[in-house]
């Protein structure tokens, strides 16, 4: 009772309000020139919704939108799974999982039938309802951001006038499901866990928003399209106006990258699951598809904030020299979006996890001091947008001292008196 | 009763609900969270009369009054949790009847 | 439009309803949060896409934390508390108040003769207007409240920091 | 390449930044502080040569850039950049011999503690330098040359801890200083009567036809003009930086900093300052020419002061033993040239001498510095000897800057400038003194120049010290072979046969002659300087000294006169007798005045308040405390009555709070207000 009046509440709710979306970025599609595969997704939309009736067509274009979201991303969250292994596995020097189907392309799919015929194990004392519905609102948060990103130059499934402040808000309530999930199963490392999971996410929730401010400060608008659009063009025809290409938005995206690792819980900020630590955190209760939907949703997070790292740095769908844009814009977003996420897989690979302090400190002492400098850095840079001539260099010299600078004498504070390590007996 | 009354009565009740909360709950937390409720109430009612207001007037001043608000109730809730956490520290409870110490 | 409505107050009231009858400390903080998603929906179906999503990331991402750290900071034992005399005497007369303040709220909001003009188109009010309204003739009192969270925030630090030579503390 | 006015604040702000990082820098980052310094010189160098280039297409032309700097009422203080071949020739050259001595110091001063200080300061002095080149307005030349004044301060006395160099760095400040004043004072009456201090604005500045009209025209008392006087007040702060007679006790005394700021504040930077000042204000000194019934002209000043420094300077030069005095001391006579020049009408002239000079000078300097630096910091030319073996690259340079400045005919660059200047007093219609005085110095130049070469360099080592050194590493000595190539060939673009500097300079095409211009004083000054050589190595060269305590040659001849050179004349003890005891005397009156008469008015006032202080007390606690006491007792009746309602308990207040508002509420709705 109590988990299905909110649903039915916010299904209503969100589908008006959706409705006037659709059809606004309905009218939007007309007005394209371009090329037949880059109107392609939409000439498909249109012959499917075009055999049901006009009144029902918008319900049909959300629907869909949802549909496209839920296939891609499962599809791409079963294969990033295996792609994860497989090149852990090399980085490890073994081969990774290679006995299911060619290469062991069928791997997602029989872990994921094993996961659903395991048993569903709930613990006596635990919460149960809390504890089923932890998985659930998890997924559901980490897919809701997704409706904002601009996937193409058409492909968008609500183009929000504030959508950068919708996907954080949409982020927001995935801390509340770790909680949840810490809290009902009635384990102390869970607990554990849980408490380490909101302090982690609380302190980078800080730098993860202040290092997207310059981008709207600059962009002057909170809507994902527009962002885009701002970083449309070539100098030369092929040096984009990629935000990450000017000083502020290269440190930008650095901290927001940074951030964005430890907001998905991704190694090396994954202590909630330390397993050396904390058996498996807050996932130590769980068992057979809950278990797996916890995976999901880490992925799903890590795909969300990547797409949007994407979209506000690295120029969204633009393609990056003029004369690449006979490429759909998808395309290159794809491309762009599994750059990242193969970043984010290696830095797993590569590097050990932090200590709890090193985390906090990290996040209270050096990150947000950054942003907060990157900030008056890029307001700096939107001020002498105007300098010319020999002014241009003395602008970029500026801006590069304003990001080098702090970062050296901060990151030597820190450090001080903290000698290199040493491996005497390794 | 139209809508914009429909909007009051609701807030109206959560504004009831809240103090009640406040009044009944020996639990400072839950104390506290009863005013949560009750500020949630009055910017509800300053959205409602935003929404309802005749056309051409007052363009955005509901909105702005509720950012605020919201605002102020981070900061709030800052403030609070030390308080929760110093409370807990100097009798070992939460429980406001008992924090009477400064009583003349 | 009125359907929505209908669901969105009773997905508010029942959950604060809800949240004030629990036992569970825990229980009483995830239904509060259900309330404030509540409420970003009132805000949403209003029209006020700005406010809903800042209620959301405010309520939900912060202050429902902060919550739940109390919780979890103050808590010593799972068992429940027997329910005192006192208490119950003291639940009755808060009860009786605040049906009290509500009648006299509703008979308030029900005699007063309200116009309303549903006509008004839901997004009314731009992010950029908005923006420039804040940055405009609000921009003293932005800066105000950037100071009050500030201080507030020192001020916790420094109510809640441990005395560092244990005289602090109240004999 | 283009450089436009409005972009000229590049070139001094550029070393401005170097400074600011190397202010930053703690110590140990030498690299960093070196580095930024260098890099910003570099660049500098290839903005100036940019400006140069901007400047050259319209010689003739003054490109200004003005702008308000701020506003009292309706009038606005202005400020501007100006760019003219003065400035771009001055810049360049300014730029490209501070980058050598930049590079040299990296060297020289590898073993100093101070490292990154001594490049900040470096820097800073470069970047004021720079600043009086490109302001188009006096007030802004003159914040450039306090800075000027400044950084010299800082760098002479950069081994404060040595008390003469504390010394020497307060006295070049105090001793310029006296010059600034009136500098000021110019700046101040020329403010009073033109309301502007911008050189050109379009017609309306201070150095245009209308405006130096107007001052030529106002007499004052004394029967000199009106620009007259303000041309000689600004004189005075030229006399004051360029160690003109009688202010050039402090460029001697200068030596006591590290060699390299030697070579900045003689060659390019300091001192240059003061003749640079002249030839920018060239037009107002002009101003008085026309006017018949006059007692002075401002130029007549200028070039008396300047022949009697040329002349003073080259014979105290004779009469040292530290190798950096006689360089000094040839620098005042050099400075006493160009004003001269100045003087006598050609600034052309004055300027192209400073280039050349600029080079030359910084040569012998950075030599005298590689000597020193390998000799131990031994300066004492008696102690020295027998070099030239060893520091091959060194002598060969340091030989070819000596020649330059002698004047050694036809292939180094001072023999060109001089007899520019010389003819240039040749032509002087008022007086041929001036034209004696110099030929007079060229021999003593020479003679000098050969007595400092054979003592150092000849000879055998005459010192532990000496017989040690050997030569140094190439960060010194090759900034030492550039300024000798450009020692030689600076001379070819001012040659009479190809005028190319002095057609660019002035904006006014001179028409080339043959080399031989005026050939019968050619041919006298060429005589003059091979007396003065051969009577130098006769002296010095023939039989070289022994050992370190053997006496002067020229001192043994003629005893007297080589000590009163040696002690310079006098002139500081003169100083030191005159205006330091009148100094004496005022500090004396003055303390005597704080001491007894404002001490006294301050302690009385003091007295009086303590007074005041305790009758108000002695009210204050028989009158009024008793009635403020029973006041009190009822307040806290009040409250201890009140403070019963406080019951401690939260629940209780917000409950009393919610019944209070539904009682309100209710008297409102039932009494019919709503």
């Amino acid at each position: 009772m109590i988990a299905v009046t909110p649903i039915l509440s916010v299904a209503t709710s969100v589908s008006e309000w959706m409705f006037e979306r659709a059809t606004h970025s309905l009218t939007l599609v007309a007005t394209g020139n371009d090329r037949f595969l880059e109107r392609f997704p939409l000439l498909l939309r249109d012959w499917i919704t075009g055999h049901l009736p006009e009144s029902l067509g918008w319900l049909a274009v959300s629907l869909l939108a949802i549909v496209v979201i839920l296939a891609a991303f499962g599809l791409l969250f079963a294969y990033l799974t295996l792609a994860e292994r497989k090149i852990l596995g090399r980085i490890q020097n073994r081969p990774g999982p290679n006995r299911t189907g060619w290469f062991g392309l069928l791997q997602p799919f029989a872990d994921g039938i094993k996961a659903v015929t395991k048993e569903d194990v709930v613990p006596r004392e635990a919460d149960a309802v809390l504890h089923f519905l932890a998985p659930v609102l998890l997924v559901a948060m980490s897919l809701l951001g997704l409706a904002v990103i601009p996937f193409g130059r058409h492909l968008l499934a609500a183009n929000l006038e504030a959508g950068v402040l919708y996907f954080f808000a949409a982020g927001a309530a995935t801390e509340l499901a770790v909680f949840m999930a810490g809290w009902a199963s009635h384990n102390k490392y869970s607990l554990l866990a849980a408490m380490r999971a909101l302090a982690q996410l609380i302190s980078y929730e800080l730098p993860l928003l202040l290092s997207v401010v310059p981008v709207v400060m600059l962009a002057g608008s909170l809507s994902t399209t527009h962002i885009v659009d701002a970083q449309g063009g070539w100098t030369f025809g092929w040096i984009p106006h990629w935000h990450v290409l000017t000083p502020w938005g290269f440190a930008g995206f650095l901290m927001f990258m940074i951030a964005a690792l430890a907001e998905s819980n991704r190694s090396p900020f994954d202590l909630p699951e330390a397993e050396s630590e904390l058996i498996a955190g807050h996932l130590t209760e769980y068992s057979g598809f809950k278990y797996a939907l916890f995976f999901m949703a880490e992925y799903f997070g890590m795909c969300g904030l990547s797409a949007m790292a994407v979209t506000l740095f690295l120029g969204g769908w633009q393609a990056p020299c003029a004369f690449l844009e006979f490429i759909p814009s998808y395309a290159w977003f794809t491309v762009k979006l599994l750059t990242l996420l193969l970043g984010f897989i290696w830095i797993r690979a590569t590097l050990p996890r932090l200590r709890m302090d090193q985390l906090t400190r990290l996040a209270w002492k050096f990150l947000v001091p950054l942003t907060l400098l990157n900030l008056a850095n890029a307001a700096f840079w939107s001020l002498s947008a105007g300098w010319s001539g020999p002014l241009q260099w003395v602008r970029w010299a500026i801006a590069v001292a304003v990001v080098v600078g702090p970062f050296l004498f901060l990151g030597r504070a820190l450090t001080a008196g903290v000698a290199p390590r040493t491996y005497r007996y390794a | 009763m139209n809508l914009l009354q429909a909007c009051l009565l609701v807030s109206s009740a959560l504004f009831c609900i809240g103090l009640v909360t406040a009044l009944s709950r020996s639990n400072t937390i839950l104390v506290l969270l009863g005013i949560e409720i009750m500020l949630n109430a009055a910017n509800l009612n300053f959205i409602a009369f935003w929404r309802f207001s005749p056309a051409g007037t007052a363009p955005a001043t509901g909105v702005i009054f509720v950012l605020f608000s919201i605002a102020v109730a981070a900061a709030e809730a800052a403030v609070w949790l030390a308080l929760v956490i110093a409370l807990y520290r100097h009798q070992q409870n939460i429980r406001l009847q008992e924090a009477t110490r400064l009583k003349g | 439009m009125n359907l929505s409505f209908a669901l969105i107050a009773f997905l508010i009231l029942a959950s604060a309803v809800l949240a004030a009858t629990r036992r569970d400390l825990i229980h009483s903080a995830l239904l509060l949060v259900g309330n404030w998603l509540g409420v970003a929906f009132f805000y949403l179906w209003a029209g006020a896409e700005f406010v809903a999503f800042a209620q959301a990331l405010v309520y939900v991402g912060a202050i429902s934390m902060v919550v739940l750290f109390a919780v979890l900071l103050t808590r010593r034992t799972r068992t429940e508390l027997p329910l005192l005399v006192a208490t119950r005497d003291r639940v009755v007369s808060a009860v009786l108040g605040g049906l009290a303040v509500f009648g006299v709220l509703a008979v308030a909001v029900l005699r007063t003769p309200l116009d309303i003009n549903p006509a008004k188109p839901a997004a009314s009010v731009s992010m950029l207007s908005l923006g420039q309204q804040l940055m405009g003739p609000h921009a003293a009192a932005v800066l105000i409240v950037g100071v009050l969270l500030t201080v507030s925030l020192l001020g916790a630090v420094v109510l809640a920091s441990s005395d560092a030579d244990g005289k602090g503390e109240a004999p | 390449m283009n450089l436009s006015a409005s972009s000229l604040w590049l070139i001094p702000a550029l070393p401005l930044l170097a400074a600011a990082i190397g202010a930053l820098t703690p110590r140990g980052g030498r690299s960093l502080a070196s580095g930024a310094a260098i890099i910003a010189m570099v660049g500098a160098l290839g903005l100036s040569v940019a400006a140069l280039g901007t400047a050259l297409a319209q010689p003739a032309v003054h490109l200004t850039d003005n702008f308000t700097w701020f506003s009292i009422g309706t009038d606005a203080v202005r400020l501007g950049w100006l760019l003219d071949p003065l400035t771009a020739f001055m810049a360049v050259m300014v730029s490209f011999v501070g980058l050598l001595i930049f590079i040299f110091s990296l060297g020289y001063m590898k073993e100093d503690a101070n490292f990154t200080r001594f490049f900040c300061f470096l820097s800073l002095f470069a970047a004021a330098m720079l600043g009086v080149l490109v302001a188009n307005s006096l007030l802004l030349v003159f914040v450039c040359w306090e800075l000027v004044g400044l950084a010299s301060y800082l760098l002479i006395g950069f081994w404060f801890h040595k008390p003469s160099a504390a010394a020497a760095a307060k006295k070049a400040f105090i001793t310029t200083r006296i010059g600034d004043l009136g500098l000021l004072l110019g700046m101040l009456w020329l403010y009073h009567v033109r309301g502007t201090l911008l050189f050109y604005d379009g017609g309306n500045g201070v150095l245009e036809p209308s405006s130096l009209a107007l001052l030529s025209h106002g007499k004052i008392a004394g029967g000199i003009a009106l620009s007259t006087a303000i041309g000689l007040l600004i004189f005075c702060g030229a006399i004051g930086k360029s160690g003109q007679f009688p202010l050039h006790v402090w460029l001697p005394d200068a030596m006591e900093g590290p060699t390299p700021v030697s070579a900045l504040i003689h060659a390019a930077t300091m001192v240059a300052a003061g003749v640079f000042l002249i030839a920018r204000v060239y037009p107002l000194m002009l101003a008085d020419q026309h006017l018949a019934n006059v007692s002075v002209h401002a130029l007549t000043v200028v070039a008396g002061i300047g022949a009697i420094t040329a002349l003073l300077g080259a014979a105290i030069a004779v009469g040292q033993n530290d190798i950096k005095r006689v360089l000094a001391f040839s620098t005042v006579s050099q400075l006493g040239y160009m004003m001269l020049a100045l003087g006598v009408g050609s600034w052309v002239a004055a300027i192209f001498h400073l280039l050349t000079h600029a080079f030359f000078k910084a040569l012998l300097f950075l030599g005298a510095g590689s000597v020193i630096h390998a000799a131990h910091h031994e300066q004492d030319m008696r102690r020295l000897g027998g070099l030239g073996k060893r520091m091959k690259v060194t002598f060969a340079t340091f030989a070819v800057g000596m020649m330059a400045l002698a004047g050694v005919p036809f292939l180094f660059s001072g023999f060109w400038s001089k007899e520019g200047i010389l003819h240039a007093a040749h032509a002087w219609p008022v007086s041929q003194l001036p034209l004696v005085a110099g030929l007079i110095a060229v021999v003593l130049t020479a003679f000098y120049m050969t007595r400092l070469v054979a003592e150092v360099f000849l000879g055998s080592p005459r010192s532990d010290a000496a017989s040690h050194a050997h030569e140094n590493s190439p960060v010194m000595t090759v900034p030492l072979v550039i300024l000798a190539i450009g020692a030689v060939l600076l001379g070819l673009i001012g040659t009479p046969a190809w005028p190319w500097l002095q057609s660019n300079l002035g904006g006014v095409v001179v028409p080339a002659e043959s080399i031989f211009e005026g050939p019968g004083l050619m041919v006298l000054s060429i005589v003059l300087v091979c007396l003065g050589l051969g009577v130098g190595w006769a002296l010095y060269g023939w039989r070289k000294r022994r050992d370190a305590f053997a006496p002067d040659p020229l001192a043994a001849a003629m005893p007297g006169v080589f000590a009163a050179l040696a002690a310079k004349l006098g002139f500081d003890e003169f100083y030191a007798l005159t205006f330091g005891r009148l100094n004496q005397l005022l500090a004396v009156v003055a303390d005597g005045l704080d001491r007894w008469v404002w001490g006294g008015i301050v302690s009385g006032v003091a007295w009086m308040g303590e007074a005041l202080g305790t009758f108000d007390r002695e009210m204050d606690e028989s009158g009024l405390n008793s009635g403020f006491d029973a006041a009190s007792e009822k307040l806290r009746g009040v409250g201890n009555a009140y403070s019963r309602a406080q019951t401690g308990e939260a629940h209780g207040y917000l409950r009393t709070l919610a019944v209070a508002f539904v009682v309100l509420a209710l008297l409102l709705l039932l009494g019919g207000v709503l």
